[in-house]
């Protein structure tokens, strides 16, 4: 078959756009935690862009879309190393090489994103074999249950998505329902930060946060539209309701915010902004915009009371993961079976619009088998991980800052004021012993 | 010789200033500090957490005088320092023993 | 008809372009003001992002693109809520839903950009009022008159597109001569910034400025070479000419700062560009390279002059939206009358290229409708929301900091010292008053 | 001919991808250094966007892509003023402006590349004259060598391209090892900066890199898979392998740093990313995906090593564009002669594929050709440059602070406490003299 | 009147100021220092390049007191700041000629 | 016991630190300061308006010393951290009544 040139330049811009989401949410997430832990809160995502990349590559890919073992998992081995992918095969309209870029960068933000629920006190090298193990177990299974449809890149795929018939356009359970519930789980693994509840953990750089929500808003244009894995009306409908639902959504957070605290506040809009983008990637297919902008501002709200839960429950979910993607993501499932409408290009009616319980049902087994499955396995491995090369920092690195315990940096030296002696250390390709005579001093 | 010391609102600090150019004082330290006093802090709220901030931004001026400008300099930063509100902060003087300037190593008064 | 799937494309990641440049405006803008209102600064671009998208989705398209009444005003309720446009209906080559995506942001920035004439001292409720009721009022009828050609969306468009003839290939007037005449108008109505001309207003982060100035040009090309609506040449060539322009405007702007103050300096080359890209987006079709270069280096001098006005005249435009935005909105619009070359995509000669006086009349009388339509305008609604709701914030809290009194947040808090305490607040889902108890504290 | 739409929205996203990149170096360089000189930093990039931009428009393109002499320059006159492509031109299946547009901004990072090697220490004024004649000297005739294909924008293009026949996709060649010759050139010229060496230069903003990488990374896609010229199956295996690259050379570069410096950095994974961008640029259409890993490691693992040498030698590349890009540069180039795969877009069997040393010479002559020109080209421009305006900036000057010096501006002002008077200044448009009485104080 | 100065460690900033109001302080000023002494600084590592910053933060505590109170006071510092660990700071006591409080004029003991 | 303080150029701290280990000294207490005095300030200018500003980025220095260092810490400061240009800074020397270790509750001497 032949490619179209429009739906490829399209998916792969969507490509692009989804990878910057990574960056994206590593200065959102970074942002939010003290000035002592941004940068292992920004590495923890980035170095999901390096594992997760290479895995990918080598077997995930295969693993998600390869031949399907049971609508459980894919063949791992059919594809291993994108063998036969290359050429001149082609997916629907697209060549095999742009969906195998699209869902990549899928996979890297999925595992990203759980970092934000142990801020500021894992190992980071515990969290770089975690990035590995959780993707291989948990993130490629349930993309393959989600993403892979019969007949596109393989004859079977997954179950979610060919026997269940749940309607994830975007990945709200793949992606958002899965993150958030593993998520939930590591918190609990690795306890509560030291302060937790006591000791003030304001955002270090609230414009960072706002520059990571737009990067994150604009890439996820890329998420929604560009899953319709073509430049046509379809993703023009996405796109126009991950505007509406998003706007709907800042507002309806900052609505909750003014009445509740007294002031809207700008990490309320970028959440708001978050949560909206959240719930309507698995219904941007399915909804009106008006449907949208009602979801939207449900999301919104509901997140801005959900993130209060870890409080009152007492598990210290840094990042609010489990208040938006958790939430969020069920809000947006859930919601295609009460506000889908048959207008829109998925063409399938909810409960409000009269097509009954048959889809909402789909959408609720679909979300609580991924989260199930999520937060159960993800518990497994992070005490795995906990018991065997040990997953939680020493407390005393903690207090005193993992960016320089676990990376030896500082992230910033605004006045320029510090003192410091250099040494030539080992970058200069001699033996470190020698280097370190510090060879002279002044700030 | 006297050092005089004053904690000030930090939106006081260029009337200070001129006060002491005014009165012929040629030279000061600044820095920032934080005080704690009867006027109060504020209250932050980050995804409804609420953050309560003890501390209120200040401006700490040290001026290095001759021991019978210490009583004067103390009452030129006293008005131009005062608004009148909670928080206007405190002058205080203390005594030195020896004050050199680093450039010439000139010593006492002329190091001033 | 049927859609081309590379226009298609085109158009969607155009359309995400200009969404992310109200993100990189709020980044722009906030970089320009004191610490102590950074954060306000870019809650007036963001808060625009939710109300513009849902009035867009609700009325607001509608109100631009509906059925044309003389030619001033579309009919608000024949596509209300999007009624009609997600199906198969096709404008020109693309879904109606794209074409309904790619304007929904110019809304979105013409409203963001009004806020920076009135920088740190507006209340945010009022604000977040005025976004909604000028672009009801103000914007989506200018958008008619400009943007709406007859035949396109509906039979009938508007005035400046269909009668006068003016060009504006991408909204010198709709966008930045009405955003700078509103900005003007809202100076006049609140007033002067307490210590305007006296005390020191510095940019408090230069580096956000760049980033916003980058952020600004990247989706410019979605905002100018997007317009053509398609990929085709009119699209390559209107991309030439938005870089030609805008290096030759930073060019232009530096030169000038180098020879009147003595140092180039980079807030004067962020200011070029924003300049540039300004001046180029009614031009961008209309031109040929060199005569954008020409068009660039000029707008860019002559707005590194403009921004010294409001000084001498005593307003306090405080980002500099009439320096810019205005003037360079009015150079760049009038500027096609003089320097159109028949051989642009556009086809019309200008003065200078022989075409005599009839392209320049109708751009001037094109740029003066929606300037003086919009100061007028503007005027009033910002009258009566002071006269009512009050507009601008009490003089204590300006000086203490917009962010802290609207807000209640602090942007930065780099060195971690400050001390805190800690209080569950109402995000805990209990009520507010009980968990006010700040169970503890160290820092 | 007709334009292919699908073709043409790719190659006017890439363009815009690639333009991006360039305010991202800005801000990845500027993160690196001190607080004292960033804006200076960010400065060097972004004038390249001005002069480059306008210097391309009248003559850089013609003289890149112009009637060949010889293979070895464009006719600069040919296509002055980009005369002659603005109609229906058309090269290949696009518009000849889309294909003006993408080079467009190769020449403008190419020469800001350059600039990270001089950080702090060179004269504004001398580095703008610089980027202008560096470009219309060394990196316009290099481009025609490398990116010329006879019959595609004229008949007889460069010599590399089509008599040497060395694969050089996306520029690691006339991109990479040209700026990394010249930077190393440049940095004998000017000399070490007061205290290297000796002096911490920490980087004084970890978090500006972190974005910078984000978006260098992003727009990198164009860069590389906008190299094809159309949305088609090169494009997205070339997608693909600028994914896997990335990523292994991240983890290449951390693993180095992990085992020799006992801490994986955040500034290694920034820097590793751009390391295995480097590499991947030539090679992404010759390699498979798992060559592009092995590639990847290698890059990441050797840059990291590589950026000692100057320590060693004691030449200051400040920000190493020896030691990452002519370094990466050369990896990736002659990696092609070794990893080369005939499963690949390019066709070619390298080394380990069984395709002898064939190719491998050729790129073994394109690198070393390209390096030893743009080396010696540069060393005299700067030299001549530094006999004459002078390039090198006053000690003093230095050490103050180059930001305070040639732009008269501060970066941060965080705090806000910072006291300072008022003067209308020029910017009035009154004379300066009458302005700068300071008509009142408080800060 | 006395001026109690102290350098503790940042982390002990809030127990000292709770222990300062629970004795009856009721004002302070605080502000950011750096220290170096037998507490060792740290080393950064960029792109191989060693760094050794020598200086550790610590937060600077002042305290005007009446003459009876400052050696009651210190001891409440010393006994809130101390954590056993080395680097926990020192604690001075400075002669102080005047105190006024620049919202009112007041001198002397009525201006603490 | 005797705390002698200097203002000098921030750039000069590192030989002041050295110069003052090499003299014995194993403590100091540093902190960023802004100076006003002959040394002038520069001036900004953004989009064509422009800013003065008066101060001047300075280091402060604290030691606290046995009285009969004071006056040999002082000329150990002078002469490292001067530069013979403008701005070279201050030091002086005030009286310290009491000096506590917070970690052991030394006093005195000891405590140093
Ligand atoms: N006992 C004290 N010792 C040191 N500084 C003090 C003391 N009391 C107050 N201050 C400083 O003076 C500032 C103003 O004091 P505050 O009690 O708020 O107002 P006021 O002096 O107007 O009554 C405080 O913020 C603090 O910096
Ligand atoms: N002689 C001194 N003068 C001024 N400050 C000092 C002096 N010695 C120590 N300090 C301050 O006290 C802090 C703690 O001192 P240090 O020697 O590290 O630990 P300890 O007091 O527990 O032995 C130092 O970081 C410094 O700020
Ligand atoms: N009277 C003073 N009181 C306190 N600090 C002063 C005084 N005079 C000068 N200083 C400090 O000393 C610094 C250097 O003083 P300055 O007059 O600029 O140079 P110099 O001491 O070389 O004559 C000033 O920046 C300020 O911090």
């Amino acid at each position: 078959m032949e490619i179209n040139t429009g739906d490829t330049a399209w998916v792969l811009a969507s490509a692009a756009l989804v990878l910057f989401m990574t960056p994206g949410l590593a200065l959102f997430y970074g942002g939010m935690v003290r000035s002592k832990s941004v940068l292992n809160m920004m590495m923890m995502s980035f170095i999901a862009l390096g594992t997760i990349s290479v895995s990918w590559v080598l077997w995930g890919y295969s693993e998600a879309f390869g031949e399907s073992w049971n609508g459980l998992i894919g063949n791992p081995f059919q594809h291993f190393g994108l063998d036969g992918l290359l050429g001149e095969r082609v997916f629907g309209t697209i060549p095999a090489a742009a969906f195998v870029a699209f869902q990549s960068v899928f996979a890297i933000i999925a595992v990203a994103l759980v970092s934000g629920a142990i801020a500021d006190r894992a190992k980071f090298t515990a969290w770089t074999v975690f990035t590995v193990v959780w993707a291989t177990i948990v993130y490629f299974p349930v993309a393959h249950w989600v993403f892979a449809f019969d007949g596109f890149a393989a004859d079977k795929g997954g179950w979610i998505a060919n026997q269940l018939k749940a309607i994830d356009f975007a990945g709200g359970t793949a992606i958002h329902i899965n993150a958030g519930a593993a998520g939930l789980a590591l918190a609990f693994v690795l306890g509560k930060r030291v302060g937790f509840g006591k000791d003030p953990m304001r955002p270090h750089n609230l414009t960072l946060v706002m520059i990571g929500a737009g990067i994150l808003w604009f890439g996820w244009f890329g998420f929604n539209a560009g899953s319709a894995l073509g430049a046509n009306g379809t993703a023009a409908v996405a796109w126009v309701n991950t505007l509406a639902a998003t706007g709907a959504a800042m507002l309806g957070w900052l609505v909750v915010e003014k009445s509740r605290d007294g002031h809207p506040t700008s990490l309320g809009a970028a959440s708001g902004v978050v949560a909206g983008l959240v719930a309507i990637t698995p219904a941007c297919s399915a909804l009106t915009p008006v449907g949208s902008v009602v979801l939207g501002v449900v999301a919104g709200a509901a997140c801005a009371y959900a993130v209060g839960l870890k409080f009152r429950f007492g598990f210290d979910d840094s990042l609010d993961v489990v208040g938006v993607h958790l939430v969020g993501g069920l809000i947006g499932t859930i919601g295609v079976g009460f506000l889908g409408s048959a207008s829109a290009p998925a063409g399938v009616d909810g409960l409000f619009y009269g097509g009954g319980v048959d889809q909402l049902w789909r959408q609720v087994v679909g979300a609580l088998a991924v989260l199930v499955f999520s937060f159960v396995v993800t518990y497994v491995i992070g005490t795995v991980i906990q018991r065997t090369i040990g997953f939680r920092l020493e407390t005393e690195a903690e207090v005193a800052g993992i960016d320089l315990e676990e990376h030896a940096e500082t992230s910033y030296d605004i006045n320029g004021l510090a003192s410091g002696r250099f040494g030539t250390g080992s970058g200069a390709a001699v033996p470190t012993a020698a280097t370190k005579t510090h060879e002279g001093a002044s700030a | 010789m006297k050092l005089v010391t004053a904690i000030i609102k930090p939106h006081q600090l260029d009337e200070v200033k001129e006060a002491l150019e005014a009165y012929g004082i040629s030279g000061m330290t600044v820095s920032e500090a934080s005080g704690y006093g009867r006027q109060r802090g504020h209250s932050e709220v980050y995804r409804g957490a609420e953050y309560t901030v003890d501390f209120v931004p200040k401006v700490r001026v040290e001026v290095l005088v001759d021991d019978i400008d210490a009583g004067s300099v103390a009452d030129v930063i006293l008005k131009s320092a005062q608004t009148g509100r909670i928080g206007d902060g405190k002058i205080w003087t203390v005594p030195v023993e020896d004050v050199v300037r680093v450039r010439t190593g000139e010593r006492g008064v002329d190091a001033l």
